[in-house]
């Protein structure tokens, strides 16, 4: 449970939705650590179909598209364009692409519907983190000059901060290997998860060292996947569901990019956009955080004050698949379905971006 | 430099402020066209041009990359096209650039193959350049046999068939 | 519903083949740290920043928002990275009008950049991936063809290209912030020039820069600035895909939609008579009459015949890239911002030496990809 | 449609990338290449290494550049025992954050201990540069950090 009366520092004004607006569908695809089989195209068609399907809508029910992806993964340019063919965007769509995980695109499509500008919007994110060598790839995301030369995989980095939190006697590796063997047990009621198994912590603590203080079950599987959410306002919510599930509140926040010029062992960008999202006005019950590292799942639900009544990614979160550019779009569908099937009346969806946590979003849904 | 002297700042003169740092990169991946596009790279390999059908409009395209890129929808159904075309519009290469391979002056056309809906660009050869026409019917030159593989390079460049001009309206919609 | 949305500051880096003296950071600070001055504002009170640009590879620098959060006054705020193609930096300029339009922030910091001078941009654009068709033509020769179905639709004499060419040159030359200032521009110096993609001269293309543009954009109640604001009477993006049968790359369909959205939402029915300036992402000469018929300034056919009159001159009735336009300068994430910052300059009066003399309302136009994304807006002296 | 019959191929993105580096970063890129570590004043009075162009809290333009090092503490790190081919050091290190003497935020580089067991966070450490001869202005001018107290002797690696 959050504690209203007590948020965490970096608390700002409230903003309230003026336009309801409600998670009308969501789709995935399934998470696997190879998809050799399909080009993005093929990989996007089923999951905007079932997104569509679902609700028996179709695309010319949207009046405004936006994805979410990165030439990277792909290795070539403008990977977004040939992406869209996987919608038909014909007539001409008003449609837009944000070079971030999806989780972006979805705030940049309720920001049109918020306004009125848009009435539903279609929202996709997608890639293929097999193709190339992760671990080099996110390296370009570094300061290109006093970083990136020196080619730190975002394992090391994750691993630094994992030290940190230790040495802040804030947690320890068993925690770590907790988080990831109750991910993997909740994993085996996510059809779509890629890393599923009933384990005990203390088998896990068995494994070798990546990069220490993280074993292997503290680190994220490489993961291709795609998913998409169907964002309605107004009537269109109504019409395309008999319980829509509303966003009451959506904020996002970026910290500084130099690693030694942060405290690692918190989230503070996490805690002022849970603030602005209005997440300490009312407790939550269910939690989808976005933390590709075990640890990091213990430094955000500490910036979004979740009691430890909340149930934290039932789905198994990011260390059950981690589908670079949709993880966070799929942590916001995850916690929409739990409320959808009324496990759940309020829950927060989070998504990450950058090193070590640099960026962080927030999103609170409500049932009716 | 192996008389160097050492200690500290020995390296001070004749070298200005540091202004530029070089940062090469190099990524490998493995890369997959997917399924439709595997379909047209084969049938490169085995000499012809096949496209693919939307269910729901009926349009040939050439290459397919899976969807019908207007209805939003897999295309699945295989249509082999003809070897010959009609070239829609075109344009004279006459600058040199990184992986070029052909020497300049060429010419770069709009090909739509008999059958297909919609144009691809290819390499137009055994015509001047200042012979080349909207609406000239060309056909493909392919490499031998044994040379045959998927992929575009299957295809050395088209030609003149012979043919009269296609008339402007017949193709001025895929311009 | 939506709240007013006005431009009250205004920066852009000057533009040049290599800026040498700087970093990436260092060249978008340069533009933004100009509009927040031109503002009166200070880092703290901007709300939240969006920034835009071309593919990462042509800098090396995947999703480069996350290192440029400091360098942007953006720590601590929302940063959202817009990547649409050429048209970026117009539809990054309008994802900041949404925030402010939607009642979210009251200042926002938009910024769009290109330092292709890291890589060789034309070569980043041609990476050859596997199967794919050996490389025909390069850039230009994407478009040569388009232009020559262009000059066959409508029967334009081949001097049009050149009078663009050579007008935008001479625009330039009244803009210090440019890249090209060629002084002895002619349409003899246009014609002998290489001929790179028959039809297209070396010339009629436009150049490779690195360069910045920013601007603030803020609600009605937070206007403040040295100039008066430019209102934003209308804005609007539309996108269809890239080839399918029966596309029309000379006159995109995506492209007239945008234009009569825009235009629906500024009250503009007549958008020659009734705009005084427009500036609009013309990279290769030819696509000025083209983009004159597709956004409504004339019949179709007819758009060379207003470049021809000089129409679109400077001292013409609808002056179009009285800045020098894309052929004079092409950062290319930034060049479809700075098609959307210079009319906001034009309405708020601070355009200098290429100022049209009371221009009140202007649109500003940008296109990415296969000529297939459009993002557009109108801005006006006076509050919508 | 079973995998057979859809094709694979290795593609390889590789550009030579050319940066300019502008006054802040070429200052401290120089010192590197003449052996001396440089920060920056923040708006606060905070040193920070290596120098961002800006302070990385409130964006302001940062200060005069001072010098600083060769020695400081490890504030966090991590144990790499399978380096990666394009890493700093081909035998197993430890990435750390290193907050040097004088600064007030810690730098990212590698520290060769030996082994993760001769390694704390804590520890001092001491900045071990290439031969100058082989230093060209970069990040990679530093070879490692190596411990500054081993086997009870002090490690002179300071020198430039």
């Amino acid at each position: 449970m959050s504690s209203p009366e007590n948020p965490p520092s970096g608390s700002a004004p409230r903003r309230r939705p003026v336009r309801p607006v409600s998670i009308a569908s969501f789709a995935q695809a399934r998470n696997v650590r190879q998809d050799d089989h399909h080009n993005e195209v093929e990989m996007l068609m089923p999951v905007i179909a079932e997104a569509f399907g679902s609700i028996s809508i179709t695309k010319d029910d949207v009046d405004f598209i936006c994805s979410g992806s990165t030439d990277y993964l792909i290795g070539g340019p403008f990977s977004f364009v040939m992406a869209l063919d996987a919608v038909g965007v014909w007539p001409p769509r008003a449609e837009s692409h944000v070079e971030m995980d999806a989780a972006w695109a979805l705030y940049e499509a309720w920001v049109l519907l918020q306004e009125g500008a848009a009435d539903a919007a279609l929202v996709y994110g997608f890639g293929r983190s097999s193709l190339g060598d992760l671990n080099e790839i996110l390296a370009l995301q570094l300061d290109p000059y006093y970083l990136a030369p020196l080619w730190p995989d975002p394992v090391s980095l994750a691993a630094l901060q994992a030290r940190a939190l230790i040495d802040a006697g804030r947690a320890t590796e068993a925690d770590f290997a907790a988080i990831a063997a109750r991910s993997r047990k909740d994993a085996l009621s996510n059809p779509n998860a890629q890393v599923a198994k009933d384990v005990v912590a203390s088998t896990l603590m068995e494994e070798a060292y990546v990069v220490s203080p993280l074993r292997r079950h503290a680190l994220p599987p490489i993961t291709d996947g795609a998913a998409a959410i169907v964002l309605a306002a107004g009537e269109k919510a109504h019409q395309w569901s008999d319980d829509p599930v509303w966003i009451t509140g959506f904020d996002h926040r970026i910290e500084t990019h130099s690693l030694g010029a942060r405290d690692l062992t918190v989230s503070p960008s996490t805690s002022t956009a849970a603030a602005r999202a209005g997440l300490f006005e009312a407790p939550v019950d269910v939690a989808e955080i976005h933390a590709p590292y075990a640890h990091q799942e213990l430094i955000v639900k500490e910036a979004l004050a979740l009691g430890d009544s909340v149930v934290i990614n039932p789905s198994g979160g990011a260390l059950a698949a981690n589908p670079i550019m949709s993880a966070g779009l799929i942590r916001v569908g995850e916690a929409a379905a739990r409320i959808a099937s009324g496990e759940a009346h309020r829950a927060v969806a989070h998504a990450t971006s950058g090193p070590c946590l640099q960026q962080n979003l927030v999103c609170v849904m409500e049932g009716a | 430099m192996a008389d160097e002297p050492g200690g500290p700042s020995t390296v001070t003169e004749d070298r200005g402020p540091v202004t530029t740092l070089a940062t090469p990169i190099r990524l490998d991946f493995n890369f997959t066209p997917g399924v439709a596009q595997s379909r047209f790279l084969m049938g490169l390999a085995d000499g012809k041009f096949m496209g693919q059908r939307c269910s729901v409009c009926s349009k040939v395209y050439v290459p397919s990359r899976g969807s019908c890129p207007t209805d939003g929808v897999p295309t699945i159904e295989d249509v082999e096209l003809a070897n010959v075309g009609t070239i829609t519009t075109y344009c004279v290469v006459n600058v040199p650039f990184a992986g070029q391979s052909i020497e300049i002056p060429y010419i770069c056309a709009q090909v739509l193959l008999d059958g297909a809906n919609l144009s691809f660009m290819g390499l137009i050869q055994e015509v001047p350049t200042d012979q080349i026409r909207m609406g000239m019917r060309v056909e493909a030159v392919w490499v031998d046999r044994e040379e045959l593989s998927p992929s575009l390079a299957s295809v050395r460049y088209f030609r003149p068939n012979g043919e009269a001009d296609a008339d402007y309206e017949t193709f001025k919609e895929y311009l | 519903m939506a709240e007013r949305c006005a431009v009250i500051g205004v920066g852009q880096t000057h533009h040049k083949a290599k800026r040498e003296d700087v970093s990436i950071a260092g060249l978008v600070r340069e533009a933004a740290a100009m509009a927040v001055a031109d503002a009166e504002l200070g880092w703290p009170d901007i709300d939240a920043v969006v920034i835009g640009k071309a593919p990462d590879m042509f800098e090396g620098n995947m999703m480069p928002e996350l290192y440029l959060a400091p360098a942007l006054g953006a720590v601590g705020k929302p940063m959202i990275r817009v990547h649409t193609a050429g048209s970026v930096g117009g539809s990054t300029a309008i994802v900041a009008a949404h925030l402010v339009a939607s009642g979210i922030h009251k200042r926002v910091l938009t910024v769009a950049y290109e330092k292709q001078s890291d890589s060789d941009a034309m070569w980043a654009l041609s990476v050859p991936q596997p199967f794919a068709a050996p490389l025909l033509a390069g850039a230009g020769g994407y478009f040569a063809p388009h232009i020559r179905a262009y000059m066959r639709r409508s029967g334009a004499p081949d001097h049009i290209g050149r009078m663009v060419a050579v007008k935008d040159r001479q625009n330039a030359l009244r803009n210090p912030f440019a890249h090209l200032h060629l002084p002895d521009i002619s349409m003899e110096m246009v014609e002998e020039s290489m001929m790179l993609w028959d039809p297209l001269r070396y010339l009629e293309a436009c150049p490779s820069s690195d360069g910045a543009a920013a601007m603030v954009l803020a609600a009605e109640d937070a206007v403040s600035g040295r100039f008066p604001p430019a209102w934003v009477h209308g804005l609007a993006m539309r996108s269809e895909p890239t080839m399918f049968a029966g596309r029309d790359q000379v006159n995109p369909r995506a492209g007239r939609d945008c234009s009569a959205d825009v235009y629906s939402q500024a009250g503009i029915t007549d958008p020659r008579s009734q705009l005084d300036v427009a500036e609009v992402y013309v990279p290769f000469s030819w696509y000025e009459p083209m983009w004159l018929e597709n956004l409504g300034f004339c019949e179709l056919g007819e758009g060379w015949k207003l470049t021809e009159a000089g129409a679109t001159a400077f001292e013409g009735d609808i002056p179009w890239n009285t800045s020098g336009g894309v052929l004079s300068s092409n950062p290319i994430g930034a060049s479809g911002m700075l098609r959307f910052l210079e009319v906001a300059m034009q309405v708020r009066g601070q355009a200098g030496e290429h100022q049209v003399d009371g221009a009140r309302l202007a649109l500003g136009q940008a296109y990415g990809g296969g000529s297939q994304f459009f993002s557009m807006w109108v801005v006006g002296a006076d509050r919508p | 449609m079973p995998d057979s019959e859809v094709l694979h191929a290795e593609h390889r993105l590789e550009y030579p990338y050319s940066r300019s580096v502008g006054p802040v970063i070429g200052a401290f890129l120089t010192g590197l290449r003449e052996g001396q570590l440089f920060g920056a004043m923040g708006s606060d009075g905070t040193v920070i290494v290596p120098p961002t162009e800006y302070d990385p809290q409130t964006a302001e333009d940062i200060g005069e550049l001072v010098e600083v090092g060769p020695g400081g503490v490890v504030e966090s790190w991590a144990w790499v025992p399978a380096p990666r081919p394009k890493q700093p050091l081909d035998r197993p290190f430890a990435w750390a954050l290193i907050r040097l003497d004088g600064a007030g935020t810690s730098m990212l580089h590698v520290v060769d201990s030996g082994g993760p067991d001769r390694l704390t966070t804590g520890d001092r450490v001491v900045v071990r540069f290439r031969p100058p001869d082989v230093r060209i202005g970069s990040m990679a001018d530093i070879e490692c950090f190596v411990p500054e107290v081993r086997d009870g002797a002090e490690v002179r690696e300071g020198l430039r």
